[in-house]
């Protein structure tokens, strides 16, 4: 679950690491307000979860009480994206910008610290041309952050000695600690800021708790605003994987790794994706909640692809079968049903007057055609 | 011949006495696994299909050798059923949760790693030997899919891994070993160290991997080949190219970010090391085919 | 730093484990009252640092007031040692007694926890006949002690399944957190009791506090109740290993093997050690404070035996021939001083009037023959 | 020949710039240890007796392979120092602290055994290769105690050390290496493990172990001779054989408790086994003669 900006600093002020004061406010006249009491210049950020914020014009400086005001309408009402809250923020007067990050290393089962010297915007640039310059430091999750690990980051943010040294030795114990207490899946500054008087402030902050993990870390509930669609919002709260596109193929296939192929042939195919429905797994007697979700968009066409082995492909079948009767859908759908007891599966689909395939890029050649107006 | 699990290995089972677990021990029985004895707490005494459950490994252990564990345990607790198995001097471990808590996770594989033991899944069907023994939740009987023979399977996914397996024995082959690494973010055992087995196991001729977006255990099995530890031909099969960046498709694992982890980025080093890889599920089996020249 | 048990128990009791009511009392009359407090019968329990405090008569059970009085009266007024503090404490109603103890394994760098479904005063025999009874569990002090580890204690505990479990799994986990939070050494409960009515009590308890680790656990000062002698006590402040024995000849050596190994020799030459004291390693510039400890017993000889390195000769027989000039001894001195600039040793040796040896056999001889009353 | 140490190895002194540090790094090049870079954090760019200091062995390994580590580092601090010279890859490291938190010793020696280092310590002087390398605090220009020779020494003490080794050099012998496996309570590394050097070490004949009461590692000693593991002679003294139970003797790993540990169990498991067992010092050479048939 990723959270806000402004979670994030909660949780980094939280554990100790500093980060500028700041407001959050739903409206112009809180955000001058905001901003008369924090002082001026400030800052106004967009809380919302997708990255490159600046670049898209999501951060704005501003230098007056009438400049706060109009970026916060600005950004309040833009209408290519749902904007809800802003964060008004003290600007802090930097030298300069480090990064620093940590998530988990897969292959050694280890948490790994990033550093660079060089934070900021281009960070991920910087990663892909000149990745030595972002220090790695593998910590061990049961041994816990050691001392020398800290003083490795704190040398290769640049940052080592005197009161600056402390303080950025601080941030990263105290980052470490959100990490581990948090669950966390990610976690990171960028910019981390050195102040002209040698303080070290966070700029920026994303965190991003773990799945698996959220039931026992209250306090962070599921709400619209985390969500690109109001139909995202309710497939998570069932608990089934969907995810939004704006294309004509509504896809309602069991196993992840079959929808995401499903997914590329329809593009192969010069089709395109209504939305990735994943009914497979623990959802798969839940045809007509998935059905119900995929018939939310635009689709002109629902494909229906599985081949399921312990997600039994009769029960599959029966699901579709009585989610069509009790949701009458607008829409073509072409099934492709295979696996344990695919013999009952196709029974019943040919009984409820579909016409089954048994091969994945039939069907889908079949949806596309569909789609694009051609016959079935 | 097979890897990883055979006839010969003694297995024990977690969770046995559960709804999941009594179902497929009875099933991995019927294909040949020797299923010693099971462990559920509280519940020594007690037989699962004529197999004996104990309160815990250690005192199974006392009555019967075994060299291998099986988990059918909640997600919460895997990390704590891994440990006892480990603890236990157990070097083999397959565990099906789907949901373990993400730093558990790393708990688990840095574990692993340290005894050298081999920790399977999580968020995956198992291990099969087809036609001689099977750990964890597969449908042996669909010989569409599980027809004995010499390709080796490894693979991040459950359905797509039939779509695909399917190609294969279309193409005229059979599975020697199906090995599921599962589509979590940090699986226990990673495609490279599969691919090990698979090299050492005469009877395995090529290997097929179903990888996908997320990750670099593709881009490692890549460098394993080009670095002449794996010698047999590979075809691979990468779900995702499609895919948008940033968005996590399905599985916890399957999620390209900043540039790195892309499906694309995954095939182009496969193919650079040599091994076929096959932009749709059904080129897999005349890749297989040319690979192996018949 | 070994504690006593009321110490022990209170470390217990906030940690969550169950222990009997209890009142700490240093006299006959506080014992009554805090009996008629706790209800009768109880137990009264001198708090010494001796084991065995049951087959010694150190721990009685008291029916009637007047027997608490009489019992606190003969304990306090015990002449054959040091009791100021009685333990008077809740008898309590068992039907079993389990033995339960976390120690370090040092071969494997772990945690072993101990658990007997057998408790009580024969523990160390059981342990010499049927060690097999008594199950050992490793745990690793970085991952914690694991799920499945506290299950199988309970179940070698003999108390598996029901309240009881629950309650003797809690007494698991909460003595592993003492152990690790207080750095043990040791800790121990036997018995642990269950009662008639299923609950689980701890009814002793031993904690041995790590020495390297006592600047960080505050609350525990050294003072003259875990001594055997005032000299013990003074040394320990001090700084200086030193430990009381009641025969003839004083211990003044440099280096724990060494010193050890002349104890023993002393004892194959028929002689008897008035004191083992090592003043070697950080102390070896502390002859005077040295000898001054070694003088205050009854001893008839004085035997500085060192082979230093780092600790070198010249300084220390300096300090040998100082602390003589200051503190005039009025038993001989046998001197046996080698190592780093011993040519310069024995000159100042020499100098002050004694006969450096330089063979430890040789020493040791003519201490024995000294304290025996032989010529030198 | 020896073991451990040799000209060979590369050392880098942890904690170089201090008082110690400095004296000894002086003293271990003098007699031939190749010390090939400092560490002290913020001392970059410094040099002690002419080698260069940096801020961490991550930054000292960039310009000059090493593969030991020797720490001059407080106890509170050797946790951490330990910990940085493993995860650097350094499989040798030997300290000198005296009053390491005892659960910190089990975490290093823990961590040891988990990536197959060999860490020597605490509480001991170090590991000196007679007339060829040193690591720690030997005064090696004693030649009554450190002449070059056959004999490999190891030992849980200091000055009791020079006692029984001034016996093996005055009936003729030298030393091969002598390791200083410390007094404490949980030794990093054990006798045992460094009986397998020894019998590994073709230049070395015999073997002198110092122990003493508490602990268990003389009857390991025992058990790999008697299984075998090691087989050329050795010759142990073991002090406390009259001390009596339940007081600690000086070293924090000295005490025997409960019948365990005592030096005269010790002295049998050995004697059964086939070693000599000196009762007094001075029988160390005359044993090692009649052992080695000389």
């Amino acid at each position: 679950m990723k959270l806000f900006e402004y979670q994030a600093k909660e949780a980094f002020a939280a554990a100790g690491i500093p980060v500028p004061a700041s407001r959050l406010v739903t409206d112009p006249a809180q955000a001058r307000a905001a901003a008369a009491e924090i002082g001026l210049p400030c800052v106004i950020k967009a809380q919302v979860l997708t990255g490159g914020r600046g670049k898209a014009g999501l951060i704005k400086l501003a230098k007056s009480p009438d400049e706060v005001t109009d970026i916060a309408a600005r950004l309040l009402g833009d209408k290519s994206r749902v904007i809800t809250r802003l964060l008004v923020e003290q600007a802090v007067d930097f030298v300069r910008e480090v990064y620093l990050s940590i998530t988990v290393d897969p292959p050694s089962g280890k948490v790994v610290i990033m550093a660079c010297a060089e934070g900021g915007v281009d960070i991920e640039q910087l990663a892909a041309t000149a990745p030595e310059k972002i220090s790695r430091t593998l910590v061990d999750i049961d041994q816990g952050l050691q001392a020398f690990q800290i003083k490795n980051v704190v040398f290769a943010l640049g940052l080592a000695g005197g009161e600056t040294g402390k303080q950025a030795a601080a941030v990263v114990r105290n980052l470490y600690g959100v990490f581990r207490k948090l669950d966390a899946e990610l976690t990171e500054i960028n910019p981390l800021f050195v102040t002209t008087d040698g303080q070290v402030v966070a700029g920026d902050g994303k965190l991003s708790i773990d799945d698996n993990s959220l039931s026992r870390q209250p306090g962070y509930e599921l709400s619209r605003e985390y969500f690109d669609s109001d139909t995202e919002f309710e497939a998570a709260k069932d608990g089934i994987p969907y995810l939004q596109f704006d294309g004509d193929i509504s896809l309602m296939c069991a196993g992840a790794g079959l929808t995401t192929t499903v997914f590329d042939l329809i593009n192969y195919e010069g089709g395109s994706v209504a939305n990735y429905l994943e009914f497979g797994g623990p959802n798969y007697r839940r045809a007509k909640e998935a059905m119900e979700l995929c018939l939310k968009n635009d689709c002109k066409v629902l494909l229906i692809v599985t081949f399921g082995t312990i997600a039994r492909a009769d029960v599959m079948a029966e699901g579709v079968v009585a989610a069509m009767q009790a949701l009458k859908p607008r829409v073509p759908i072409v099934t492709c049903i295979r696996g344990t007891n695919e013999e009952e599966a196709t029974a019943t689909l040919r009984a409820a007057g579909l016409t089954p395939l048994f091969d994945t890029e039939e069907a889908v050649r079949k949806a596309v055609a569909l789609a694009a107006g051609g016959k079935s | 011949m097979s890897v990883y699990i055979t006839r010969e290995n003694k297995v024990l089972v977690q969770g046995m006495t559960g709804q999941e677990g009594s179902y497929w021990t009875k099933h991995m029985r019927e294909l040949g696994t020797d299923v010693v004895f099971g462990v559920t707490p509280g519940k020594e005494g007690q037989a699962v299909d004529g197999v004996p459950v104990y309160h815990s490994i250690e005192n199974g252990l006392k009555e019967h050798p075994a060299d291998t564990a099986m988990l059918f345990v909640p997600p919460k607790f895997t990390k704590d059923a891994v440990f006892e198995a480990l603890d236990a001097g157990i070097l083999k471990v397959v565990t099906v949760a789907e949901g373990i808590p993400l730093h558990e996770m790393l708990q688990i594989r840095k574990a692993a790693l340290a005894c050298g033991a081999m920790v399977v899944g999580g968020n995956t069907s198992g291990v099969i030997s087809a036609g001689e023994a099977m750990l964890g939740m597969f449908p042996y009987w669909i010989s569409r899919v599980y027809t004995p023979g010499k390709i080796g399977v490894m693979t991040r996914s459950g359905s797509l891994t039939n779509e695909v397996t399917a190609e294969v024995v279309k193409a005229g082959f059979g599975l020697s070993t199906l090995v599921g690494v599962g589509g979590d973010q940090v699986p226990f055992t990673r495609f490279a160290e599969v691919l090990a087995l698979f090299e050492a196991d005469p009877a395995t001729e090529a290997v097929v991997m179903v990888g996908e977006l997320g990750g670099t255990m593709e881009e490692e099995v890549a460098e394993a080949i080009e670095a002449g530890e794996f010698t047999k031909p590979l075809v691979a099969f990468i779900g995702g190219r499609t895919a948008p960046e940033g968005k996590r498709m399905g599985h916890a694992g399957a999620i390209a970010a900043g540039g790195r982890g892309t499906a694309k980025g995954k095939a182009e080093a496969l193919v650079r090391a040599g091994a076929g890889v096959a932009a749709r599920p059904r080129e897999v089996g005349p890749l297989l085919r040319q690979a192996l020249g018949v």
